[in-house]
């Protein structure tokens, strides 16, 4: 549908000159802490801390920087549209390559193997034989 | 093909942008395309077209992505190996640069939309505009230069994929997989980097004079666009790729 | 009525054709490019049948045969069937249909053509300067090491021609947005635009994987290491998971606009409102997003995880309700219609037979245990032709001949349709079904010699095919004639519903005098009279 | 010219295929029959000048179309259930069954029996006895496919994958290539032989000895130096490798994998991929000294290391003895 008339007969910006400098300054604050991080060691939360940060920076330049926030949900939906298809992509990708080494659950359970990935173990202790 | 078109029906039912036809089309200070009805359908569908671009870009660097997404599940630590040797201060610096480019952008897109309609001020604005689009640029261009050390950096210590790759160890092939990724991702950001200086360039030039104001800014906004998407692709690379593993 | 007035086709200079911006010449021009490809692919495709008469290989060499079918199926896939439907009808009709002056980006809908031009060129010089041998998959490592060949410079044809897709998707989908005439909502939106604008969907974010694949294929292939290879630890079914995120849902780009066309002519010739429009047109929308998510099924027998193997499997069968759904409303349209086998609606009608048989074979490669025997084999050449060249080749000739009186403003001769149409369809299942046989018998695709208990069914199989190619060249002899003699057609020779119909044959180039207003359902062929099309004209010639 | 419409059904897992083949082409014919009949109906009794009523029915659809939208729903579950059920079925090898190395060149297939013996082109195996095949690649993706087991299998580059079946018919068959490998892509194909399983001890018996494939396996593990690291009393600290095939594995980082056919291989040519728990990256890796052919022996003997000791052998402790190997001909 067509969308009402927007900005262009207006003579007003949309964003007012403040907050795009307090974005700037938000995304700094932000670039910050993702590198300090990085120097902190939360080992596999290192990545989800990173990408956690990468993910509002993002947010904050869609909605701020691009105005999305200012758009018809047709726009928006777009602008998802992107990154659900990517999600998509990433997810049905590591189906196949976060099950493939593993065996259907029958051939395990027939030939009395344990299953492989017995995640209530945890990290085992480092005086445990490491290998049999 | 332009004085057919002006013959306007009138909808009887909405509002829609498409029924006044060229009726108010002609009120618009600036032309609008011919197949368009107004200025502001105009604006719209160039909006759109814009994001749906972004959204096959999203997709053309999703390829990569989901490559690195594999392989860093499946070679856990030679990923973890190969991102400690890129330089942490070389990809803060590049964030930065491009964080503040994204900042100029944003301003050049303000100014654009409030610059009211006389000559004076459009003439005025003009040359702001041209600036902050200019310093836009030569941010972008900074972060090719940095990109260009980094790159030779890595060449020196035989980073680079091929015959002159050396990584100690038994997990060189894998190290030499992440590096392969990280040229084609960082190369393709240049890339795209390298198209948006040329970009921002010409649209300089183009607003010097005051050609863009309040009522028609669209081809600033569009390439703002694009240049806020570099810079955000290069916000998820630079996490990926520089801080994968804690120092 | 007869409007003989300026139109469209008036210019005549070459400069006006090619700077054109009027979505209707760029239709045309995608026409004539897309059959100089058609012809080079079906002369490649000939050439094999020819080569598959006898068990021996006799009559090209491996790598001639190699290059026949890599040829084949690189030009028929994109630079045929994807851009066939979209770009030439689509081009033409969709402004017409939504009621618009022209697509809302003109200059870049013949920026797209000159893409495609040049993607097609770096294809041509790559057929010509000696061929590539990989076939139209591009599998890595034989891509990336093994084959010899022009395979950069057929991998940049498709990757280019891959932007020319965007471009147009692009373009349909904020058309489809921005440019309706008043009136005109989603819900009275022809069944055509809405498959245009699933398939339009797909092409925008598809086709920019395609891209980034081939590239890094050309990359490993130039540089000689690369994320594929396995020598570093490499996955090369990571290129067949990226290469099928494409080109799965690019089967849907081929047949989703063959649908569209074919739910028009169900209703036009069968003078009914179609049943379960809405049914029909989210069944689109959700063949073009589940069709994102079925693509490890061509992926059964790689050494794909077994768990994925059955996740795609489970979504491949979610993805064939859809279409069943379209063709139980186009049979249920047919009830209480009043019909006439006019040429397009014989397209239609075979679409429907051809394409709900190679949907149902699809039923057969989507079951995990069965594909493992099918897949590989000819089974799969049958099933993917039937749905491809049955449903979106027929599909495209019967919109072809139904808008052909508005893209020239001629009739053509209708008995020749008829017949045309009618050897098309014997032709065609003479050509395939045993290709069917030929698969369960363990014959794999891709020989260029085999064993001779297969026999029996290739002869069948090139039979068909030569009288598949008489019904390919009739249509080209019987339109090019009526281009000069066929009968004048007046503003809607069928009286059909659509905007389409309501402006000059040919259309002026601003398509529409007054921008028109729509104010009734789609296909409200109870509201229009119940003459037959064809008696206007007559009346019409006479007068 | 010979002639035949159907293919033979020679395994075990033939004839179940068969059978969900036979159920999926009755659905087939069952819709064709549902679309086409009524179909046909329509547009002889509905064409035009045809005098018949044409009133519409006004009736709401939406039942209609949800009945037609369930129906083939359920059946699809149905077909999909099956289907699922028997591919597991045939990625699930009975644990009785015989190891047969395949790797595929361009243009050829390279075959050995556990015994030794090697085919090209050709695999010879018993009546009623089940065979594994452990397939790879030494060049580009190839597919292991034979028509009348109804079996089929990608050889890739890089990694094992398998197949297996059970012969119950003997006769000679034919062996496709039917992943396109290339120029002589058709050219890669044989014959497979399916023996009463006396003939085939004879064949098996037939021609000069061959050293077994875990023999082989064998030597080259004291040849490259392995027995050096991997024996308890070396001063290198390395892994145990006694009885690990088949048994969980903890990694450096928290994650457990199965020591199968796959890690065993990527940890001779690949040893920093994955790090046991505990242990430090010292082991050097054999890419390019080995080819395809000996590192499958290398991994026989691994699996072949611990499984076939007596129990109490294996309670004894660790010692360097544990490499002496029980001299048995599998």
């Amino acid at each position: 549908m067509s969308a009402a008339p927007s900005t262009a007969s207006q003579h007003a910006a949309e964003t007012p000159r403040s907050t795009l400098v307090k974005n700037a300054v938000a995304l700094f604050v932000l670039l910050g802490i993702t590198v300090g991080a990085n120097f902190l060691d939360l080992g596999s939360f290192n990545v989800v801390v990173a990408l956690l940060i990468a993910l509002i920076k993002a947010a904050l330049i869609v909605l701020i920087f691009m105005e999305v926030r200012h758009r018809s949900p047709v726009l928006w939906m777009f602008v998802a549209a992107g990154f659900f298809w990517l999600l998509l992509m990433l997810m049905m990708t590591m189906a196949d390559y976060s099950t493939r080494s593993a065996l259907p659950p029958d051939w395990l359970h027939r030939t009395g193997r344990t299953n492989h990935v017995d995640f209530s173990v945890g990290r085992p202790a480092p005086a445990a034989p490491a290998s049999r | 093909m332009s004085d057919a078109t002006a013959i306007a029906a009138t909808d009887p039912a909405t509002g829609n942008a498409r029924a006044p036809g060229d009726a108010v089309a002609r009120a618009d200070a600036y032309p609008h395309e011919h197949q368009f009805d107004n200025l502001a359908q105009q604006t719209d569908a160039a909006r759109l077209g814009m994001w749906l671009f972004l959204a096959t870009e999203v997709l053309f660097f999703g390829g990569l992505f989901g490559a690195y997404t594999a392989y860093r599940y499946v070679y856990y630590h030679a990923f973890a190996e190969a991102s400690r040797e890129l330089s942490v201060l070389f990809g803060t610096l590049d964030t930065a640069v491009l964080l503040t480019s994204s900042l100029t952008m944003a301003l050049a897109v303000f100014t654009a939309q409030s610059t009211a309609d006389s000559p004076a001020a459009r003439r005025r604005s003009g040359r702001t505009i041209a600036l902050l689009l200019l310093a836009t640029a030569a941010l972008g261009a900074g972060f090719l230069v940095l990109h260009g050390f980094e790159y030779y950096e890595d060449y020196q210590e035989h980073h680079f994929p091929g015959r002159t790759f050396f990584f100690p160890g038994a997990e060189s092939g894998q190290v030499e997989l992440f590096f392969i990724i990280y040229f084609c991702l960082t190369g393709l950001h240049s890339l795209h980097v390298l198209i948006g200086v040329v970009l921002l360039a010409v649209m300089a030039a183009l607003s010097w004079k005051g050609r863009y104001y309040g009522g028609y800014h669209n081809p600033i906004e569009i390439s703002g666009l694009y240049w806020h998407f570099v810079d955000m692709v290069w916000v998820f690379l630079f996490p990926l790729l520089y801080l994968i593993a804690p120092r | 009525m007869i409007d003989l007035r300026e139109n469209y086709l008036s210019k005549h200079t070459i400069r006006s054709w090619l700077l054109t911006i009027d979505h209707k010449r760029i239709g045309l021009l995608y026409l004539f490019t897309i059959l100089i490809f058609f012809l080079i692919a079906a002369v490649a495709a000939g050439l094999m049948r020819l080569e598959l008469l006898t068990p021996q290989g006799d009559l090209l060499l491996p790598e001639t045969y190699n290059k026949m079918f890599t040829i084949h199926g690189v030009l028929m896939v994109w630079f045929f069937l994807i851009p066939s439907i979209p770009t030439v009808l689509g081009n033409f009709v969709l402004p017409l249909v939504l009621g618009a002056r022209d697509v809302a980006f003109p200059k870049l809908n013949l920026l797209s053509w000159y893409l495609f031009i040049l993607g097609g060129s770096f294809a041509l010089y790559g057929v010509f300067a000696g061929g590539v041998d990989t076939g139209w998959t591009f599998y890595t490592p034989l891509s990336t090491t093994y084959a010899n060949g022009h395979v950069m410079t057929m991998a940049a044809g498709v990757f280019i021609a891959g932007f020319s897709s965007i471009l147009t998707g692009l373009n349909f989908i904020v058309t489809t947005h921005k440019m309706r005439a008043p009136g005109l909502t989603w819900m009275r939106l022809p069944l055509f635009v809405w498959a245009l604008y699933a398939t339009s969907l797909i092409m925008v974010l598809a086709t920019p994987v395609l891209a980034i694949t081939l590239l890094l294929m050309t990359v490993e292939r130039f540089w000689g290491v690369g994320i594929f290879n396995p020598a570093l630890g490499g996955d090369p079914l990571l290129f067949q998971h990226l290469f099928w995120f494409y080109s799965h849902p690019a089967v849907y780009i081929m047949i989703l606009p063959g649908m569209g066309v074919v739910s028009e002519l169900i209703t036009c010739f069968s003078r009914k409102k179609v049943f379960g429009y809405s049914f029909i047109a989210f069944s689109s929308m959700a063949i073009a997003v589940l069709g994102f998510v079925v693509w490890g099924h061509h992926m059964f027998s790689t050494g794909q995880s077994a768990y994925a193997g059955m996740v795609f499997s489970f979504l491949s069968f979610l993805v064939s309700v859809p279409s069943a759904i379209k063709v139980f409303n186009w049979t249920a349209t047919l009830y209480k219609g009043e019909i006439t086998f006019s040429t397009p609606m014989l397209y239609a009608l075979g679409f429907i037979g051809l394409f709900t048989l190679g949907g149902l074979t699809g039923l057969f490669l989507a079951t995990l245990a069965a594909d493992i025997h099918l897949t590989d084999t000819y089974f799969v050449v049958a099933h993917f032709h039937y749905v491809m060249v049955g449903g979106m080749v027929l599909a495209f000739m019967g919109g072809l001949h139904y808008w052909w009186p508005k893209i020239t403003g001629r009739l053509y001769p209708e008995k020749a349709g008829q017949l045309a149409a009618m050897i098309t369809f014997v032709g065609f299942n003479l050509t395939f079904f045993p290709q069917f046989l030929l698969g369960y018998l363990g014959m794999p695709r891709r020989y260029h010699a085999y064993p001779e208990e297969f026999q029996i069914f290739n002869v069948l199989s090139t039979a068909g095919a030569s009288i598949l190619a008489v019904g390919y060249l009739l249509p080209v002899v019987y339109l090019l004639w009526s281009l000069k003699n066929g009968q004048r057609a007046g503003e809607n020779p069928w009286a059909a519903t659509g905007l389409e119909w309501t402006t000059p044959s040919p259309p002026p180039e601003h398509n529409f005098d007054q921008t028109p207003v729509v104010t009734r359902p789609p296909y409200d062929y109870a509201y229009q009279s119940t003459f037959h099309p064809r008696e206007v004209e007559q009346t019409l010639e006479n007068v | 010219m010979r002639f035949q419409v159907f293919p033979d059904a020679a395994s075990t897992t033939a004839v179940q295929v068969d059978w969900l083949l036979a159920f999926l082409s009755l659905v087939t014919l069952f819709f064709l029959g549902i679309i086409f009949v009524p179909m046909g109906v329509f547009l002889y009794r509905y064409r035009r000048g045809n005098p018949v009523d044409r009133t519409p029915l006004n009736i709401s659809t939406w039942k209609i179309e949800v009945f037609w939208t369930t129906v083939p729903l359920v059946l699809t579950f149905v077909i999909f259930g099956w289907g699922a059920g028997l591919y597991v079925h045939m990625k699930t090898p009975p644990e009785d069954a015989q190891e047969i190395y395949v790797v595929g060149k361009q243009w050829m297939w390279r075959l050995q029996h556990p015994e030794g013996k090697r085919e090209i082109n050709a695999l010879h195996v018993p009546v009623g006895r089940t065979v594994k095949l452990m397939i790879t690649s030494e060049d580009v993706i190839h597919s292991f496919f034979i028509p009348v087991f109804r079996v089929k299998q990608d050889a890739v580059p890089g990694r094992y994958t398998m197949e297996w079946f059970k012969a119950t018919k003997a006769g000679t068959y034919h062996l496709f290539c039917s992943e396109y490998c290339g120029t002589q892509h058709s050219g890669m194909i044989g014959w497979v032989t399916v023996m009463e399983p006396k003939d085939y001890q004879d064949w098996l018996n037939s021609g000069s000895p061959q050293e077994t494939q875990i023999a082989a396996g064998e030597r080259l593990f004291h040849q490259l130096g392995c027995s050096g690291c991997h024996a308890e009393n070396s001063k290198v600290r390395a892994p145990s490798l006694v009885g690990l095939y088949g048994k969980p594995v903890p990694l450096e980082g928290g994650t457990i994998v199965t020591a199968d056919e796959r890690y065993l291989h990527d940890s001779i040519v690949m040893p920093a991929k994955q790090i046991v728990f505990g242990y430090e990256n010292l082991m050097p890796s054999f890419e390019g000294q080995l080819n395809e052919e000996q590192l499958f022996q290398l991994v026989q003997y691994l699996k072949h290391l611990g499984r076939e000791q007596p129990p109490e052998y294996r309670r004894q402790g660790e010692g360097a003895a544990q490499f002496i190997v029980p001299h048995e001909a599998p």
